[in-house]
C-alpha cells in the first residue's frame, strides 16, 4: 500500500469511524494526468466511506487486460476493475466470473437516472446488470488549436471542411495540420468519427450495427475513405505515438488540430488551457453535431469475502452518486451518466456535449456494436492505411468490406 | 587435468602486437574507439538527459551535456513520480523487485545446477529426452505460455502469490541455465567424479563437496543472467502477482508509458537508469569472472 | 549388497529425484502447455479459453491475414540479419579484444553493459536516437548537412533495420563475451603453428580457430536464436509495430490477438504455428547435438 | 577361497556398440594383474566395470566372494588411482585422503591414524596441509595412491596411473608401486598401454583387444609364447619380425630360404603343409661367434644402424622382408656391411596364416 492512500485511509477512518475498513483492490489503466486525477476522485470518495481503495494501475489497456483476465481465470480476482463496457465483457459474464449487481442498481434506481439508457443496456445481459457505467465518452470531437491558426494568420475553423481547407497554410508554415498518434485505435477512431460525422447515421448503423457488407462497399462509405485519405495527408508529419503526445502538439500550437475523444479535454485542463479561448472543440467535426455514447464501466468480480462484497456494493453505488459523478467527470473530461445533475461548473466543451446529450443526438459506440476482434482488425487496417500513402482509399475500403462481412 | 580445466582462459591468445604506433595498432585502437563510442552513446544520452531540466530538453539537442545539472528528475523518478494514484516513484517497486529477484535467482540456480549436474554426470535413461524438451522450451515465447501457466498455478493453488512467481521464473530460467551448467559440469574431469564415487560420496555428496566448490565462475554467470532476466521482467511480474508485490518494471512502465501533458523525458531516463542499476552494478563488479565463467560454461560440451 | 540387477527405475535414484523439477517442467509446462495451446487453437475461444470447436478456421484466417504474413517476413529478415551480424560483429570484436590490448576490461564492459538493460529501456533510448526531430538526423543537420536523412523508424521500408540497430546494440556484447571466452580456450600452439606455416591471421581464424570453437558457437546459437524467436518487448517499446504494420513480429501478433482482440483461438493458432516450427527445427537438432551419448571412460 | 576378483561372462554395450564381450577373468588374492592393450581395447572400461563406475549389460563381478555386480563403488572394497590423479582441487592433501573415510563415517581417531599411516608409507607427510595445485606431478600421484591406501581395501585399481608423468618419475613410481605391492600383498589390477610397466609389475598380464582378452598369462608366457600374431606383435620392443611363408616337410619356406623347424614346440602337432607366418624377435637373432650354433643361418646386408647405447639395432632384408636384429651395444658394424645372422626355431613363434593363431 502506498503512502498517499494510507494517508487517505487514515483520514477516512477519522471521518467515518463507524464503517469497517475493508481494502478493495481496483484495477484500471488510467495513468495519464487527467485520468489519474479523475480516479483520485473515486478513491477519495471510496476512502471516505471508511474502506480503502487499493490502487492497481497498469499503463496500457493491453497489459491491463492481460492481467485482469489472468487474475480472473487464475482465481485471484481483484475487487473491481475498469473495462470498456460493451461486448468485451460478455464472455466473462457467461463464465460466471462477474458479480450480478442488479440489486444495487435497483436500490439506487439506476434505471431511472442513467441517461442515455443504452449505457445501462450495455451492462445488461439477460436482464441482469453486471457493471456500473461511470461516464460517457464520445469520440466525435475535433480539437483545434487557436494558437496554430493565429500563428499563420487564419481564423479558427468551425468545421471539418474549413479545417481541411486551411491545412495547406498550416503545412506551409511548418506545422502539422492534423496531429495523429501512430496507433491503430487512434487512427481507426478518427476514421469512425469521420464516418459518423460526414455521412448519414443510417449508413453507420447499417455497417457497424447490421454488418451490412454491401453498404460498406457503397459510395457513401467511399466518401469517408476519401476523407480519411485527406486526413492521412494532413497527418503525414505527425510522428508521435501516444494520443496525449498528439494532444500536446495541439496544445503547443505545433499542430492545427486533432480528432480525439473527449478525454483529450483532460490534457487541455492539465495544461491550464481555456476552452473557446485557447482551443475549440467541435463535436461531430462541426459537420453533424452528434455524439457516440461509449464510455467506461466498472465490473465487480465474484468474491467470497463478505466484507469485500459489501465494499464492492458500496463502491458500485458510490460511483453513480451525483457528487462523485460531477467530481469524476470534471477531471476526466467526460460526461456524467445521469442527466439529473447540475454541471454548470463544466466548461464550454462539456456544455456542448451535455446539450447534445439532452437533445438525444446520439449514436451507439463501436465498442457496443463490434467485438474487440473486429475492432482490432479495423485498427490494423487503419494503422496500415495511415502509415502507407500508397494504399488507395479504394483498396482500404475493399479490406474494410472484408472485415465487416466476417464480423459477428 | 584438474588444475587446467577452468582457470586458464584468461590470457589473451591472439598474435602479439608489435610496436606501439604501428599501422596495425592505429587501426586496432581506432576501431575499438569507434565501437566503444557506439555502445556507450545511448548510456551517455540517458545520463545526460536525466540531469537536464525539461526546458533544456525542449531545446532539442539530446547529445549536448546539461547546461545546468539537476538531480530533480532522479528524485522524482525514485520517490515522487505518479503511477495512477500511487505517487512514490520507483521506490516501492524496487523493494518488491528485490523480494522477487532474490528467491527466484536462488531457486532457479539451485534447480538448474542440479539438473545440469545430473545430466552431465548421472546420465539416466530418458534424461536426454527431457533435456531436449527443455531446450525446446527455451524457444517458447513467454506470451504463449501465459494462460496455461495461469491455469497450472491455479490448480496448485499458487496463483497470485510470490511463490508462484518464483516458480514461473525458475521454470523459464531452467532451459538456458541447465544447458550452461550441463556444459560446465561436463567440462570438469570425469575422473574426479569417479574418484568421489569410489570414495563413497553419493549424488548430493559429490554435488556439494566436489562440484559446487569448483563452480564459482559458472555460478557467477548464472547469477548475472538470472538477475538481468528477472529484474527486467515485466510480464510475469504483472500477471502472476498482485499490486502489493508489483516489481519495479511495472512502475517503470507506468512512468514511461503515461504522461502528464508533456512527456518528462528526464524523469523517464532517470527511471530507466535507476531500474537498470542493479544488473549494471553486478556486471561492473563481476567483470572478469563473467568472462571466465562463460568460457567454462560455453566452451566445453 | 545387491547381487541381482536392481529395478531400472531405482537405479541412480537420487539423480532421478533431483531431476524431478526438470521432468515436471519439461512434461507439464513445455509439453503440456504446448499441447494445451494446440488443442485450443482449434476452438473459437475469445476472451476466455473455451472448447467450442471450429476446426481449421483459425488457421485459415491466420494465413489470410496480412499482419501475420508481414510478421513472419519481418521475423525472417530480422532473424537472418541479426544472426549473421551478431555473430560477425561479436566475433570480430572478440578477435580485436584478444590482441593483448590495453583497457580490455573497460572496453569489454562497455560493449557488454547493454545486455543488462531491459528491452523496454533499449527500445526507448533508440527510439529517441533514431527520432529525426532530435536524434542523429537532427544533429548531423545541425552540423550543416541539411539534407541528411536518417529516420529508419519512420520509414516503413527500413523500419525493421531500425529495430535491428537496437537489437544488435543490446545483444552483441554477450556474443562478444562468448566468442572471447571461446578464443581464450583455444590452444596457444595453434597460433604458433599457423605462424610457422605462414598462414595469414584471417585465414587462421576462418579455417582453424572457428571450427575449433564449435561448442561456443552452439551455445551462442541457442541464446541468439531464442532471443530472435521471442522478440517482442523491443518492438513494442521502439515502434509498437509501426509505422503501419512494418515492424510487426509473430510474438506480437500472438499477444495482440490474445489481449487486444480478445481472440484467444486466433492467438493460439499463431502460437501453434510458432511452436510447431520451432519444435520441428529444434527438437531433432537438439537431440543430435545433446542427446548423442558421448560415452567416456 | 583363492580368488580375489572373479569376472563371469561380462558383457557391456552402449546401444549397438559392443564394448566388452563375454569376458571371463579370475584374479587371485594378492595377485598383480595388468590389463594391457592399445587405446580403445576396453581395458579401462573393464576396470571401470570392476570399480562399479559403469553399469554392465550382462554377467557378474565378484569381489572377495561376494557378487558386487550392482553394488555401489564404495561398497566393493576397492581403491582406485586415476591417470589424471583426480585430486579434489579445493581440499588439502589431508582432506583428499580423508574424504572417503569421512563418507564412510569412520571415527575421527581412526581416520587420523589411517591418514598418518598412508602418508608415512608414501612419504607425503610434509604435504598434508597443501592444496593439490601446489604439488608436483609425482607428489600428486602419491597422494592419489594414498587415497586408495587409506581405504584399507583388498583390491587396488590403477587406471594408467603413470601416463601423465615424465619418463624418470614414471620409472621411480613404478618401482614404488611394486614395493607397495610387496609390502601390502593386496590384489592390484593395473591398466596400462605401456608394456614395460606391464612386464615389470605384473604377476599376470591380460592382453586385451576389441573388448576381449587375447591372452592371459605371466609376462614370460606372453613374451615367449604369444597366442597369436597380435599379441606377438604388441609385446616386445622393438617389435617382432614376421616372415610370411609355408610350412612343408618340417621346415618353414620363405622365398628361397628354408628354416628347419626341429626343436619348435608345436602346440597341436606339426602341420604337414600349411601357409604360415614365422615370428622372430630381434633380440633372439644371434650374431657373431654364436651364429655357428644356430639351426638356420643367412647372410644379410646392413641397411640401417640405430645405436641406443645398451643395444644396437640393425635393419636388413631377409627373403625380401624387412628384418631387424638386435646386437650388443658394443658391436661394431658399418652400413652396407655383410653380416651373417642365425635363428633358433625354438625361440621363434609360428602362426597360422589365416587364423593368426599360434601353431
Amino acid at each position: 500500500m502506498n503512502r498517499s492512500t494510507q494517508l487517505l485511509a487514515a483520514t477516512a477512518i477519522v471521518a467515518a469511524s463507524s464503517a469497517s475498513a475493508t481494502e478493495l483492490e481496483v484495477m484500471h489503466w488510467w495513468t495519464s494526468g487527467g485520468e489519474a486525477a479523475a480516479v483520485q476522485e473515486f478513491a477519495a470518495a471510496f476512502n471516505a466511506t471508511g474502506n480503502t481503495w487499493v490502487d492497481a494501475a497498469i499503463a496500457g489497456g493491453e497489459s491491463a487486460r492481460a492481467v485482469m483476465v489472468s487474475r480472473l481465470t487464475g482465481g485471484d480476482p481483484m475487487g473491481a476493475f475498469q473495462f470498456n463496457h460493451g461486448r468485451q465483457a460478455e464472455e466473462l459474464i457467461e463464465a460466471g466470473l462477474l458479480r450480478d449487481i442488479t440489486d444495487i442498481a435497483e436500490a439506487e434506481g439506476w434505471k431511472d437516472i442513467v441517461n442515455p439508457s443504452t449505457l445501462l443496456d450495455a451492462c445488461t445481459v439477460d436482464g441482469r446488470i453486471y457493471c456500473a457505467p461511470v461516464n460517457i465518452h464520445s469520440w466525435q470531437w475535433l480539437w483545434v488549436s487557436h494558437k496554430a491558426f493565429e500563428d499563420v494568420g487564419l481564423s479558427v475553423p468551425t468545421n471539418w471542411n474549413e479545417f481541411v481547407g486551411a491545412s495547406q497554410a498550416l503545412a506551409d508554415a511548418g506545422k502539422t495540420p492534423l496531429a495523429m498518434g501512430q496507433q491503430g485505435w487512434q487512427q481507426s477512431g478518427a476514421f469512425n468519427v469521420m464516418f459518423a460525422a460526414l455521412v448519414p447515421s443510417e449508413i453507420y448503423l447499417a455497417v457497424y450495427g447490421d454488418k451490412n457488407a454491401e453498404v460498406a462497399a457503397g459510395p457513401e462509405v467511399a466518401r469517408v475513405f476519401a476523407a480519411a485519405a485527406d486526413a492521412r495527408d494532413m497527418a503525414a508529419t505527425s510522428t508521435v505515438q501516444n494520443w496525449n503526445d498528439a494532444t500536446n502538439l495541439v496544445i503547443t500550437g505545433q499542430a492545427g488540430g486533432q480528432i480525439m475523444g473527449d478525454w483529450a479535454q483532460g490534457e487541455f485542463a492539465v495544461a491550464e488551457q481555456v476552452a473557446g479561448q485557447d482551443y475549440s472543440c467541435l463535436p461531430g467535426l462541426g459537420v453533424t453535431e452528434l455524439l457516440g455514447t461509449g464510455g467506461d464501466a466498472f465490473y465487480f468480480p465474484v468474491l467470497s469475502d463478505d466484507a469485500q462484497i459489501a465494499a464492492q456494493s458500496e463502491l458500485a453505488a458510490l460511483m453513480l452518486k451525483p457528487e462523485t459523478q460531477v467530481a469524476f467527470n470534471l477531471k476526466k473530461g467526460s460526461l456524467p451518466v445521469r442527466g439529473d445533475i447540475d454541471l454548470s461548473s463544466a466548461n464550454d466543451c462539456m456544455q456542448k456535449g451535455l446539450a447534445l446529450l439532452a437533445d438525444g443526438a446520439l449514436l451507439p459506440d463501436t465498442n457496443m456494436l463490434l467485438t474487440s476482434d473486429t475492432t482490432n482488425q479495423i485498427n490494423t487496417l487503419f494503422t496500415e492505411f495511415f502509415a502507407d500513402a500508397s494504399i488507395s482509399a479504394a483498396d482500404a475500403q475493399a479490406d474494410f468490406v472484408k472485415i465487416i462481412s466476417r464480423a459477428e | 587435468m584438474v588444475e587446467t580445466t577452468s582457470h586458464s582462459f584468461t590470457g589473451p591468445h591472439g598474435p602479439k602486437p608489435k610496436k606501439a604506433l604501428s599501422r596495425r595498432n592505429i587501426f586496432l585502437y581506432g576501431t575499438l574507439f569507434v565501437v566503444t563510442l557506439y555502445y556507450a552513446l545511448p548510456l551517455y544520452i540517458m545520463i545526460v538527459t536525466s540531469l537536464k531540466g525539461m526546458p533544456e530538453i525542449r531545446l532539442g539537442n539530446i547529445f549536448a551535456p546539461p547546461l545546468e545539472v539537476t538531480f530533480e528528475p532522479w528524485v522524482k523518478a525514485w520517490s515522487q513520480a505518479c503511477t495512477g494514484l500511487t505517487c512514490d516513484g520507483l521506490s516501492t517497486g524496487f523493494w518488491n523487485s528485490v523480494r522477487i529477484t532474490i528467491p527466484s535467482v536462488i531457486l532457479s540456480i539451485i534447480i538448474a545446477s542440479v539438473n545440469g549436474y545430473a545430466l552431465a554426470n548421472w546420465k539416466f535413461k530418458g534424461a536426454n529426452v527431457f533435456f531436449t524438451i527443455l531446450i525446446f522450451g527455451a524457444f517458447i515465447p513467454y506470451q504463449v505460455m501465459l494462460y496455461p501457466i495461469v491455469i497450472m498455478l491455479r490448480e496448485i493453488g499458487l496463483y497470485g502469490s510470490l511463490t508462484g512467481l518464483v516458480i514461473v521464473h525458475t521454470v523459464f530460467g531452467m532451459p538456458i541455465l541447465t544447458l550452461l551448467f550441463r556444459n560446465y559440469f561436463s567440462s570438469l574431469p570425469e575422473e574426479l567424479f569417479k574418484a568421489a564415487r569410489v570414495d563413497g560420496a553419493g549424488f548430493w555428496g559429490i554435488y556439494f563437496r566436489i562440484m559446487v566448490p569448483m563452480s564459482l565462475p559458472i555460478f557467477t554467470v548464472a547469477v548475472i543472467l538470472q538477475v538481468t532476466g528477472i529484474w527486467n521482467d515485466f510480464l510475469f511480474g504483472v500477471v502472476y502477482t498482485g499490486p502489493d508485490s508489483y516489481p519495479m518494471t511495472v512502475s517503470l512502465n507506468n512512468i514511461v508509458n503515461s504522461t502528464q501533458g508533456v512527456k518528462e523525458y528526464n524523469v523517464n531516463m532517470a527511471a530507466t537508469i535507476i531500474t537498470g542499476l542493479v544488473p549494471l552494478t553486478i556486471y561492473f563488479v563481476s567483470g572478469k569472472l563473467f568472462v571466465r565463467g562463460i568460457a567454462a560454461g560455453a566452451v566445453k560440451g | 549388497m545387491a547381487s541381482t540387477r536392481p529395478n531400472q527405475l531405482f537405479r541412480n535414484k537420487s539423480a532421478k529425484i533431483a531431476a524431478i523439477p526438470m521432468i515436471v517442467t519439461a512434461l507439464f509446462v513445455f509439453v503440456g502447455g504446448t499441447a494445451w495451446t494446440i488443442v485450443y487453437s482449434f476452438t473459437s475461444s475469445g476472451l476466455l479459453p473455451r472448447l467450442k470447436w471450429v476446426g481449421l478456421d483459425q488457421y485459415e484466417r491466420l494465413w489470410d491475414t496480412r499482419k501475420w504474413l508481414v510478421s513472419i517476413e519481418n521475423l525472417a529478415i530480422y532473424g537472418l540479419s541479426m544472426l549473421v551480424l551478431v555473430f560477425v560483429i561479436g566475433f570480430i570484436l572478440a578477435a580485436l579484444l584478444d590482441q593483448k590490448i590495453r583497457f580490455e576490461n573497460t572496453i569489454r564492459t562497455v560493449i557488454l553493459y547493454p545486455y543488462a538493460l531491459s528491452f523496454v529501456v533499449t527500445g526507448l533510448v533508440w527510439q529517441w536516437i533514431l527520432n529525426p526531430e532530435f536524434g542523429v538526423q537532427n544533429i548531423v543537420r545541425g552540423w550543416g548537412w541539411e539534407t541528411f536523412t536518417f529516420d529508419p523508424l519512420y520509414n516503413a521500408e527500413i523500419a525493421i533495420f531500425g529495430i535491428l540497430i537496437a537489437g544488435l546494440w543490446q545483444g552483441s556484447g554477450l556474443v562478444m563475451v562468448l566468442m572471447l571466452a571461446g578464443l581464450r580456450g583455444i590452444d596457444q600452439d595453434v597460433w604458433k603453428a599457423a605462424r610457422v606455416d605462414g598462414i595469414p591471421a584471417w585465414k587462421t581464424y576462418l579455417f582453424i580457430v572457428i571450427p575449433m570453437m564449435r561448442p561456443v558457437f552452439i551455445t551462442t546459437l541457442v541464446l541468439v536464436v531464442t532471443g530472435i524467436v521471442k522478440i517482442y518487448d523491443l518492438i513494442v517499446a521502439q515502434t509498437g509495430g509501426g509505422p503501419g504494420i512494418a515492424t510487426e513480429v509473430p510474438a506480437k501478433y500472438v499477444y495482440d490477438m490474445m489481449f487486444q482482440a480478445n481472440n484467444l483461438g486466433q492467438g493460439f493458432a499463431a502460437s501453434t504455428m510458432m511452436l510447431v516450427t520451432v519444435a520441428l527445427v529444434v527438437i531433432p537438432w537438439a537431440f543430435l547435438e545433446f542427446g548423442g551419448s558421448k560415452n567416456r571412460g | 577361497m583363492t580368488n580375489s576378483v572373479e569376472i563371469k561372462k561380462l558383457d557391456l554395450h552402449f546401444g549397438a556398440v559392443k564394448v566388452l564381450q563375454d569376458l571371463n577373468l579370475d584374479i587371485g588374492k594378492g595377485e598383480f594383474l595388468v590389463l594391457l592393450g592399445s587405446s580403445g581395447c576396453g581395458k579401462s572400461t573393464l576396470l571401470n566395470c570392476i570399480a562399479g563406475l559403469l553399469d554392465v549389460s550382462g554377467g557378474q563381478i565378484h569381489i572377495n566372494g561376494t557378487n558386487v555386480t550392482w553394488a555401489e563403488p564404495s561398497e566393493r572394497g576397492i581403491g582406485m588411482v586415476f591417470q589424471s590423479y583426480a585430486l579434489y582441487p579445493q581440499m588439502t592433501v589431508e582432506g583428499n585422503l580423508s574424504f572417503g573415510l569421512k563418507n564412510a563415517k569412520l571415527p575421527k581417531a581412526e581416520i587420523e591414524s589411517r591418514v598418518k599411516r598412508a602418508s608415512e608409507i608414501l612419504q607425503i607427510e610434509p604435504l598434508l596441509k597443501r592444496k593439490p595445485a601446489a604439488l608436483s606431478g609425482g607428489q600428486r600421484q602419491r597422494v592419489a595412491i594414498g587415497r586408495a591406501l587409506v581405504r584399507d581395501v583388498d583390491v587396488f585399481l590403477f587406471d594408467e596411473p603413470l601416463s601423465n608423468l615424465d619418463a624418470k618419475l614414471r620409472a621411480d613410481l613404478r618401482v614404488e608401486i611394486k614395493r607397495l605391492h610387496h609390502s601390502l600383498q593386496n590384489t592390484m589390477i593395473y591398466v596400462t598401454h605401456d608394456q614395460i610397466e606391464a612386464m615389470t609389475l605384473a604377476d599376470r598380464i591380460a592382453i586385451m583387444r576389441g573388448g576381449q582378452i587375447m591372452q592371459l598369462g605371466s609376462p614370460d608366457e606372453i613374451y615367449g609364447r604369444p597366442v597369436n600374431k597380435y599379441v606377438a606383435d604388441f609385446i616386445g620392443s622393438p617389435s617382432m619380425n614376421f616372415l610370411d611363408g609355408r610350412i612343408q616337410g618340417g621346415a618353414f619356406h620363405v622365398g628361397d630360404l628354408s628354416i628347419p623347424l626341429d626343436g619348435y614346440d608345436f602346440a597341436g602337432g606339426s602341420p604337414v603343409d600349411a601357409d604360415a607366418t614365422i615370428g622372430i624377435r630381434p633380440e633372439h637373432v644371434v650374431t657373431g661367434e654364436l651364429v655357428g650354433n644356430a639351426a638356420f643361418q643367412v647372410d644379410v646386408e646392413v641397411s640401417l644402424i640405430e645405436p641406443t647405447g645398451s643395444d644396437t639395432l640393425i635393419d636388413c632384408t631377409v627373403a625380401g622382408n624387412h628384418f631387424r636384429v638386435r646386437m650388443d651395444g658394443q658391436s661394431r658394424v658399418s652400413l652396407g656391411e655383410k653380416l651373417r645372422i642365425g635363428i633358433n626355431p625354438s625361440m621363434a613363434s609360428l602362426f597360422d596364416a589365416k587364423s593368426e593363431l599360434r601353431l
